[in-house]
């Protein structure tokens, strides 16, 4: 039977099932990147999915904190369970999205195939299930070939944009500012627009002088936190002629991992080139 | 309005007869009165509470600037037919006419003084409770302003409580309310008094000088009032007619029977 | 401070809220209904994301939901105690029930939709440092209509206030008084609460209609009053706000508290 | 639908909630005072954010500041209205400007601490389906204790909530027994929303209670029925949920608002 | 607990001297009374509300076992000297004692009738609220059981409130609900009975019926009564003393006089 595998957000899922293929069945909650991860109701389907799975991913560090107790209210000594942020430790810990950070990606997979290498074998395996093993070898090669080449591309573009100043309208991306050594100017107006609350005057004063002074190189948003100030330094942002860059918090459904990343980083890199 | 309409007291006026015997009375003349309509008349009525009659088939009517007094035992209905005056009360049957009309299209022109009152704002004085009831049901902004305030002054001097007017009511003892209450009844010149038991809590000599009031508004203003007290020795010699309650009847009387 | 737009926007935005909320707060606290004026805004909760999932706008499905609320909120208690003793104490748990129902409901539409939800949450905390000039056109706007109803409605509403029984014998509508306030409040909060946050708005109808009554003004000084502190209030919070970094309302709903603190002593030293 | 853990323990843990939601909700809306129930959960999110950054565990912290609050909403009305008619109607203000400023201040203890928490939202919705055994031993012993104190303070409370001012004259001190009692339900709500979320336990508090009490009913049937119309909610809500796959706070409230407008008909109905 | 002492009405009692000009009484021996101490006295109690001084040096006891009638006008202070006893209100000066305790230790033994007292939950039924005052300051549960209800529906059938028991308060007349409340003074058989206008709203007859019934109590069961009212026509041959306030003055007399 194949590995029950179970996430809290899809793209995960994802990654696990190009790494497994027929060897996982996959099922996950959150789906669309419109629905805000933080204040996420659960139902008894989620729970009773999450009670038969095999392996639970979720992203961790407050970002999904409904998981943890509905785990412990199901203990199930077989079961495995994998908080991604637990997996990269040296993450920000205010900043709980790791969707677009390849090290995270990577530690998934790695984790992901020595365990269900050692779930196929553990039964006397069949033909089939080492024909599996070795197609999981052969999908984590791959998928290490591209988190390679992700890191090459941040890494190359690291030089040119290392101590580059951008604004944020809600903490996304923070992985790859942090891989291309970007400066967030606005780290405080970022948290607060996540946790709606209000943000403190003069950050909003500073972020709009930086704005209006085009002191930053992009303005990057969160389409999903459509809030009247960020809406508005958009606006000041256009106005002053600096890029806004709309990321989302993880990929839409029907788009791969991967490409999502490849795309992010592409505009970006449109958006922090267009004023050189 | 009435204020300086004549006096419309007749003191000839015979008692009336028990309503379930007595002759109709056709209600825009009473025998005797003057030719204007009555202030207040009941025609066959019946009232209830719940499955319970309270009155059957009553009938009376009261002439205008008349000062009868409604008497009956706990619970026998009088403030429920005060209720009835006014509207709040549905009868079961029968109608109610003041001054020949719907009573809903009259309530302004009457001054009630309701047994028990809810008092939301006990911290507000006398005198604000009293100047809120000014053209209250009209909208617009509160009232203000020296003409308001001369009415307010004149009703509570009238009713013995100018000195109470500006403490907060939840200061106040019952029976120093209970007259800052009347005020309130007084204050828009009312053609008809309806009072529920306007004596009780009352001190001795503040019932002597609240009827002697009552009595004045009566023969110099032409007031109707209709007002319910226990026992008739507070309003004996004031009083023009006695309405009685007693087993689901309704006795209208001379008052000096 | 003021010369950033926003912040000049902000000022003329909470004064403007303020002033509303000065004015009809008295009342709410006067009638004691508070506890209504809470649920009210968390009431626009559930409007606006069923809003989101039929494709109206946020704004719009709070203000019906608002309405509709208060409505039911102004309807239950008959005010006539004789008529129904049983529902005389039960206007605080039918508000409770209407709260819960209606955030349960918010809850199914939230789990329902498939759009941006955010839009409808931050209305919630609102975003007062977020105001352009086509909201604050806007919020003038249903400013001044809010309080043209309110000054309608001001005379039998105090008079339904302060002495039900005798208003409802003097022919005044109590249930249809107690819904049009209810409605008014309804729109009030939903309108502020899109601009400003629901915190800052409840901060603001409480706190200075608690300190003017509780210092026994009588209605209109209350009135005035109360709407003067709260632009005081308002003002001082965001003035605060920008030379200490801690958020608005913080400072708005602190300032609320200690008025009433103030006036509670000032009232009780003379005692 | 008990072949799963998860949901044996979310049954006994509502199960435990309802039935103390029952008995505790009883008093709170026969005294008119739902509004506190509802405040006291939000405070107990300043104490819980509050905690967090002094290092103290948020269970803690929600139970420090709700047991403050409650000393606080319980002390401000004298119960005597004589010698105080300004604060007679405060008790609604008063509650609105503590919910406030404590909203107000579980937002600067979120800003201070710099974590990631949208624990407002979190512990509104609850999480029911996620109660281990640990949790679920906690629930129990606490729930134990709140009862045991309801006991005690039963029938000095009943008194003072039908007939306040001859229990003041026999000697009940009604602000210790208003403060008592607030801590109490301040208790019951830190300990029962922190495991099923504010919104499950507000309803079943005020759902039930305002059924009951609507019917009429005699206070040890009331009590009793209160209880038994809580539990069933509980665990009603809870096995529509698994069918349906709508949240179990969804189902629980609505099932107290029709519970409240069927005991509302069947009153109207004979009248 | 005293309903089966002996009678301590002594009939040739004399009138007392208006208290300022009296000899001090001392507490436990007022002249021609039993040897007990009295049931109630005040030794040199001055009452204020604010600045306002009601009642100034005030002396005088009561014997246990009398009937005594207080008067006094509107806002003279009736309500708070009843208060005080309660120890609701601190006297500013002087001392009360009752049964020669301090008020604090014997509010048990005293049975309360409020001028006016909130309803909080005016949809209970006046048994529901009778009951709860059943021990009500005890810690536990609340009383239930057959005693309960026996001693619920002796105090109700004393007062003439059986058939009101079963009703919402709420839904009951002015004097329906005062003989309610009565039944509530009576239920735990006190020692001292005080009674704040317990005729106000109660039809004549009823007055005449309470009063008997407060006169027997003294009679038979040695339940010494303070009673406030307006004029003193309805006690009139039944009661012992006149306590009268007048003036921040207080002054007793036999009632007789
Ligand atoms: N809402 C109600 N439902 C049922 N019965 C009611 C209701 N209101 C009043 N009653 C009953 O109707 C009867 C008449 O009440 P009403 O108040 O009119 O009496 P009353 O003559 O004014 O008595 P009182 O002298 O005590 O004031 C009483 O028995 C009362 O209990
Ligand atoms: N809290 C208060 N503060 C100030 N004055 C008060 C307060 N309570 C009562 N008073 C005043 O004290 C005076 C005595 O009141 P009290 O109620 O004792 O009078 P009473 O003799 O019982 O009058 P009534 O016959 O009307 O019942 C009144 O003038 C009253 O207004
Ligand atoms: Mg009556
Ligand atoms: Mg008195
Ligand atoms: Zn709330």
């Amino acid at each position: 039977a194949p590995v029950r595998v179970f996430c809290a957000e899809a793209f995960w899922c994802d990654l696990a099932r190009g790494l497994g293929g027929d060897a996982v069945r996959t099922e996950s909650i959150l789906v669309s990147p419109a629905v805000d991860p933080h204040d996420f109701q659960v139902t008894p389907v989620t729970v009773r999915a999450l009670a038969s799975a095999d392996i639970v991913i979720w992203t961790g560090g407050h970002y999904d904190d409904w998981i943890p107790p509905l785990l412990a209210a199901q203990p199930d000594p077989g079961r495995q369970d994998i908080a991604i942020a637990d997996l990269v430790p040296d993450t920000d810990r205010a900043n709980p999205h790791l969707a677009d950070d390849p090290a995270a990606a990577r530690a998934l997979i790695d984790r992901l195939s020595a365990s269900l290498t050692t779930r196929l074998s553990r039964h006397p395996a069949g033909a089939e299930d080492s024909v599996m093993i070795e197609r999981i070898a052969r999908e984590k090669r791959r998928y290490d070939r591209q988190f390679d080449a992700l890191t090459g591309r941040l890494d190359a573009l690291r030089t040119r944009y290392a101590g580059l100043p951008v604004a944020v309208g809600e903490p996304v991306g923070g992985p790859v500012f942090r891989a291309l050594g970007l400066r967030v100017v606005d780290a405080d107006f970022a948290l607060a627009t996540m946790r709606h609350e209000d943000p403190s005057p003069r950050d909003v004063a500073r972020l709009e002088d930086a704005l209006r002074g085009r002191e930053v190189r992009a303005f990057v948003t969160n389409p999903a936190m459509r809030v009247p100030s960020v809406i508005r330094l958009e606006r000041i942002a256009r106005e002053a002629g600096i890029p806004v860059v709309s990321l989302d918090e993880f990929p839409p459904p029907g788009l791969s991992w991967q490409d999502w990343m490849t795309d992010r980083i592409d505009r970006l890199q449109r958006a922090l080139d267009r004023h050189e | 309005m009435s204020e300086t309409a004549p006096p419309r007291f007749l003191p000839g006026f015979s008692p009336r007869l028990s309503p379930r015997l007595s002759i109709e009375l056709s209600p825009g003349s009473p025998p005797g009165s003057s030719p204007g309509t009555p202030a207040l008349s009941f025609v066959d009525v019946t009232l209830a509470q719940g499955a319970r009659i309270l009155l059957e088939g009553a009938c009376f009517s009261l002439p205008e600037g008349s000062l009868t007094v409604l008497t009956g035992a706990n619970g026998h209905g009088k403030t429920t037919l005060f209720r009835t005056i006014l509207g709040l009360h549905a009868p079961r049957k029968g109608e109610v006419r003041i001054f020949g009309r719907m009573p809903d299209t009259m309530r302004g022109a009457i001054g009630y003084l309701p047994q028990d009152r809810r008092l939301p704002a006990p911290q507000m004085t006398g005198r604000t409770l009293i100047a809120s009831s000014w053209n209250g049901t009209r909208p617009g902004l509160p009232g203000w302003g020296r003409r308001i305030r001369q009415r307010v002054d004149g009703a509570l001097s009238r009713a013995g409580a100018l000195h109470l007017a500006d403490r907060p009511l939840g200061q106040l003892s019952g029976g120093e309310r209970q007259r800052v209450f009347l005020a309130g009844a007084l204050l828009q010149s009312p053609r008809l008094l309806v009072l529920d038991e306007p004596l009780s809590g009352v001190d001795v000599q503040g019932q002597a000088e609240i009827v002697a009031l009552l009595h004045d508004l009566c023969r110099r203003s032409g007031v109707t009032i209709l007002l319910s007290c226990h026992g008739l020795d507070a309003v004996r010699g004031r009083a023009d007619y006695r309405l009685a309650i007693a087993g689901q009847t309704l006795e209208l009387s001379d008052a000096a029977l | 401070m003021l010369h950033y737009e926003f912040m000049r926007n902000a000022f003329l935005a909470s004064g403007c809220v303020a002033i509303l909320c000065g004015f009809v707060g008295w009342f709410l606290v006067l009638r004691g209904q508070s506890f209504a004026g809470h649920a009210l805004s968390h009431i626009g909760f559930a409007g606006a994301t069923g809003a989101a999932l039929i494709g109206l706008s946020p704004l719009s499905g709070m203000a019906l939901a608002a309405i509709l609320a208060g409505v039911v909120l102004g309807w239950e208690p008959t005010g006539d105690l004789r008529k129904d003793p049983a529902g005389a104490g039960h206007r605080d748990s039918v508000i409770g029930l209407v709260l819960a129902a209606s955030l349960g409901l918010g809850l199914v539409f939230l789990q329902w939709q498939h759009a941006p939800v955010s839009s409808a949450t931050a209305l919630l905390f609102g975003n007062i440092l977020g105001i352009d000039h086509a909201t604050l056109g806007m919020l003038f706007l249903l400013t001044g209509l809010c309080l043209v109803g309110l000054g309608a409605l001001a005379r039998p509403l105090l008079f339904a206030s302060l002495d039900p029984d005798l208003a409802a014998a003097r022919g005044l509508p109590l249930r249809t008084m107690a819904c049009a306030f209810m409605v008014l409040v309804a729109l009030a909060t939903a309108v502020c609460s899109e601009t400003t946050g629901i915190l800052l708005v409840f901060s603001l109808l409480v706190g200075p209609a608690a300190t003017t009554i509780r210092l026994g003004l009588a209605p209109l000084a209350g009135l005035l009053g109360s709407a003067v502190l709260a632009l005081a209030l308002a003002w001082g919070g965001l003035a605060l706000s920008w030379y200490t970094d801690a958020p608005v309302s913080f400072w708005i709903s602190a300032g609320a508290a200690l008025c009433y603190l103030a006036a509670r002593g000032y009232r009780a030293a003379p005692a």
